[in-house]
């Protein structure tokens, strides 16, 4: 049913195959987007149609199949640049997911690090924007130093400028656009520009923003920005470091192997210029044909659209869910600078905190895909003082209808737990 | 089966009043395994004579599966010796990978039956073996220190 | 038509669609499967069931759709260790191509290695196992040094002892099985030997052996090998490091992030076991789902029937090719030690060698695919006294007709840039 | 279009017979250009007087398409000056990046045009802007050396 804007959710949901699918004998309700998002056929099939038709090896290969699939693969490359409003394909590496392009950034730019420099985060990260400055700050020597949150799931600015948390020994600041728990939003612009006024290196985390928000990436003021296509509708195995280019250029290679060379010998080796310097070894060539046909969907449905879908979504599902009786919301409750993913704790009525695996459980009964644990973010739970959370996350594709069932759901999930079988 | 029925009685039953819950002394050894994809966590004492359980005593946070099962196990092993309860370790580890299609002997292996429904939930086996794993570090090592004595 | 031993090539051929192709208004011949291979429709099928009933995040996620997604990503990883005899799926670590593979090893063997420690790797090297080790010897001081080859293309071992090439001060090995250019099939297992005696870890590139061989690890005697998924039918995104699990569980880890820790605190971090510890992020699901697919497959043409394919078609090959008129065979000539990949020069009538660019844009006209440059061997290529070569690459569904185009193609290419137009 | 149209006469004769081949003496600067893909090569040394090139002199190893580019290229330029140079890169890296929608005109460009083809396949491009963009360098630098004087 379309809405009042021409939304048409109904129509949209056409497109996914899998949402037609029974979880035994009741249909799915997929609200486990942040996690993974679900694929179009359209992207399915660009992957198909790859392999079935024009599959070769890219760049080296010069043939006839050869070019079919670097210009697949090279477009591809572009349609993510206009996506993101970079400067030029140049300036997009294609890496294996987020997580790899994090370590990208904090390995080349660790090699800049000495000890008694600082590395800042926040304790919002998701633990690929965590482990990998762990490990350049243990090789280098350098301190890595955290932004705190406010009680409200918000960075805690005013904390963060007492305690001088930026200041001339900052090299670099890395920090998530969205929280994949909390759905905060975060104002990524004003913290580049402190980290620009140090002369710090401002990393941005985009995996939970760009498949919503129609990032641009001048706009984040950021020099370095990850994400991941899995999230964005397209396939696993493809993420994207996008990186200023006189920056790339700046930075020394990460992993070494064919393509990224310019010539090679015993006594050493020299270097392509970037992007191709970042990508060592066969490139992901059909995940990128995969992710061109995601992106171009998004630009299809209209990545405003989507947004507007999403923030529409989100204050249904806020004020439906933080009405279970028991149910306590993490994170923003009011759908101001708020995404999609939406964590909260349950209890029953006796006042016992029901574990988010028996809750995930009982929901996945009735067809309801969530997330129970930590999310991968274990410092922000302790820093929320609890050990694991349940999240249910929306998307394009996310419907009223399917927010009441998660509703009812949680409702059915307490009286269980509670003892009113 | 439906995940209701997983949720047997007995399985509510000690997640909600668990037994040996807490942690005593004296102990021989203790131990803190972790479930990583959800954070839950066990601290885990085992206290020995000779090789005899006399006490099995823990703390930690968990899903009533985890919490239930290691409710459970504690029933089963305190007052046996430790080859006994290794070899319950083993029948209850091989139901819990039997996708359902284990015939357990509810002579031996008492209240822990009810988990042969949790086996047909791959993700859950984690959770219901987390406390006997630790229970199993925790026995070799308390083994290891009576030795040493 | 069946050979004499059952193996139906012409069968085979109907299993992959993109033999069907035309290019231009010829038949595609596509002879450069050691660039990459071509897929089964039973791989592309896999993939896209994956996508359109089953995708889900894995591990984390626990509803229905993440342990079907889970059952499939680790059944894959099962698949994998049987085909190459590992002692069980923990041993398999999934990485983005060989290449991360081989980075990987190097990387965490490089965190054990001190100045004047040495790493032996040989001038047939593909870049891939050239560049990790050549950064990790600039990370750690440590010494490069190289197998040389014979005039006849194979390793230089009598030269290799008599400079005591491998000695107390060795630390790694590294060499590919099979030659990607030369098509040489090297004695690993004696290598391993020689770098066991003297505590070095032995790492071995079999991107182009397994493929072909059925590469048991035990026979190769080996600590890690690396291999990927798109040179044996499988898709692009996926390859695979195998280790010896001790040793996996001695390394330190490489990339940060999800799924690769135990616990993550503010002030430091704990591992995962592996393979996980060095699985960072998201892996590549749908396209672990297509390599087992492809494994799958290769078990049921039988890895044996495929070698011995290779085996007759690279005879028929060398005998058809190396009499065309001009032309220069790389490596050995005749097929003992030999496999598929055959790499050539070739000359006018009157003496002029002709570029393998141009030899490659003639043949492609033709329908001909091969590749022409260096074949991300330079080193490989300066020895030989050569920039690049041209090559030709045969797999199960090579047929002799295919031979025959090629070389039919070749006098004539060598005719054009002699000036019999 | 075909492939052997692509090889147009034009291209063939120069790949044969490469006009202003070998390293000469005196020159202004020298540099070196690698295409990674296939380890092709060219030294390229550019001589000046004021702006005014008299001399471009090469030697390396390639394909018949960067061969050939690079002699008619020099056919070209000498005799010209660098701002003059400059305009025809222009006009030849437009035809060459046009995919073969590119109308050359014959007056300026000379046996540059039988390049229009070569357009049409991508992979090639790089192969015949090779010997210009080593020219686009070493004339920069040999100017910047001029300016220095
Ligand atoms: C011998 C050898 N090693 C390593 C590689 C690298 O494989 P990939 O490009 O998938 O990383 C290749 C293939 O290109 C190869 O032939
Ligand atoms: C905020 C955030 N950062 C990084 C990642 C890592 O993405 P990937 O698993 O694709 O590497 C995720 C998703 O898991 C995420 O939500």
């Amino acid at each position: 049913m379309p809405d009042t804007t021409g939304y048409d959710v109904a129509a949209i949901r056409e497109d996914f195959p899998i949402l037609a699918r029974q979880i035994g004998d009741v249909p799915l309700v997929y609200l486990d987007s942040a996690n993974t998002s679900q694929k179009p056929a359209a992207v399915i099939d660009a992957i198909d149609a790859h392999y079935r038709a024009h599959n070769a090896n890219v760049a080296r290969a010069m043939h006839t199949l050869g070019g079919e699939a670097t210009a697949a693969f090279e477009g591809a490359r572009a349609k993510v640049a206009a996506f993101i409003g970079a400067a030029g394909p140049e300036e997009v590496v294609f890496t294996k997911n987020a997580s790899e392009a994090l370590n990208l950034a904090a390995y080349t730019l660790g090699s800049r690090l000495q000890p008694g420099d600082e590395i800042v985060i926040s304790v919002m990260e998701h633990h690929s924007n965590i482990v990998p400055w762990q490990l350049a700050a243990e090789r280098t020597g350098a301190v890595l130093r955290w932004f705190d949150i406010t009680d409200d799931g918000r960075l805690d600015l005013a904390k963060a400028e007492a305690e001088n948390l930026i200041n001339e020994r900052t090299k670099v600041v890395s920090i998530t656009a969205v929280s994949n728990v909390l759905g905060t939003v975060n104002p990524v612009a004003d913290i580049a520009a402190q980290a620009h006024a140090v002369g710090a290196v401002m990393v941005v985390d985009a995996a939970q923003a760009v498949p919503y928000a129609g990032v641009k990436v001048e706009a984040l003021g950021a020099d370095l920005v990850s994400f991941t296509g899995h999230k964005m509708l397209g396939p696993t195995g493809i993420g994207v470091l996008w990186g200023r280019y006189d920056l790339l250029a700046d930075l020394p290679p990460f992993l070494g192997g064919g393509e990224m060379i310019n010539v090679v010998k015993l006594t050493g080796s020299t270097y392509a210029t970037p992007p191709h310097r970042f990508e060592a070894g066969t490139p992901p060539i059909a995940e990128a044909v995969g992710l061109g046909a995601a992106i171009d969907y998004l630009n299809e449905i209209g990545i405003e659209n989507i947004a507007l879908h999403e923030e529409r979504i989100t204050a249904y599902a806020l004020t439906r869910i933080a009405a279970v009786p028991g149910l306590k919301l993490l994170g923003p409750t009011r759908p101001v600078d708020r995404s999609g993913a939406i964590s909260f704790t349950l209890s029953t009525a006796d006042g016992e905190e029901i574990h988010p695996h028996d809750i995930m459980q009982l929901l996945d009964s009735r067809g309801i895909a969530v997330r129970g644990g930590h999310h991968c973010a274990r410092p922000l739970h302790e820093r929320l003082g609890i050990v694991a959370s349940t999240r249910a996350s929306l998307y394009l594709y996310t419907t009223t209808a399917e927010v009441d069932a998660l509703a009812d759901g949680l409702v059915y999930v307490a009286n269980f737990f509670g003892g009113k079988r | 089966m439906s995940v209701e029925a997983m949720y047997q009685e007995i399985i509510l039953d000690h997640y909600k009043a668990k037994h040996h819950s807490g942690l005593r002394e004296p102990f021989g050894a203790e131990v803190t395994h972790v479930n990583p994809s959800c954070g839950d966590e066990v601290v885990m004492r085992v206290a020995l004579d000779g090789d005899r359980i006399t006490d099995v005593s823990y703390s930690g946070v968990g899903c009533s599966i985890s919490q239930a099962s290691t409710s459970v196990m504690t029933d089963l092993v305190i007052g046996k010796t430790v080859p006994e309860a290794l070899s319950l370790l083993a029948d209850f580890t091989e139901m819990m990978h039997s996708q359902g299609r284990y015939e357990p002997d509810e002579e031996r292996l008492e209240d822990a039956v009810a988990f042969v429904g949790v086996s047909q939930f791959p993700a859950r086996v984690k959770c219901a073996l987390l406390g006997w794993s630790a229970f199993k570090d925790a026995a070799a090592q308390a083994l290891a220190a009576e030795g040493q004595e």
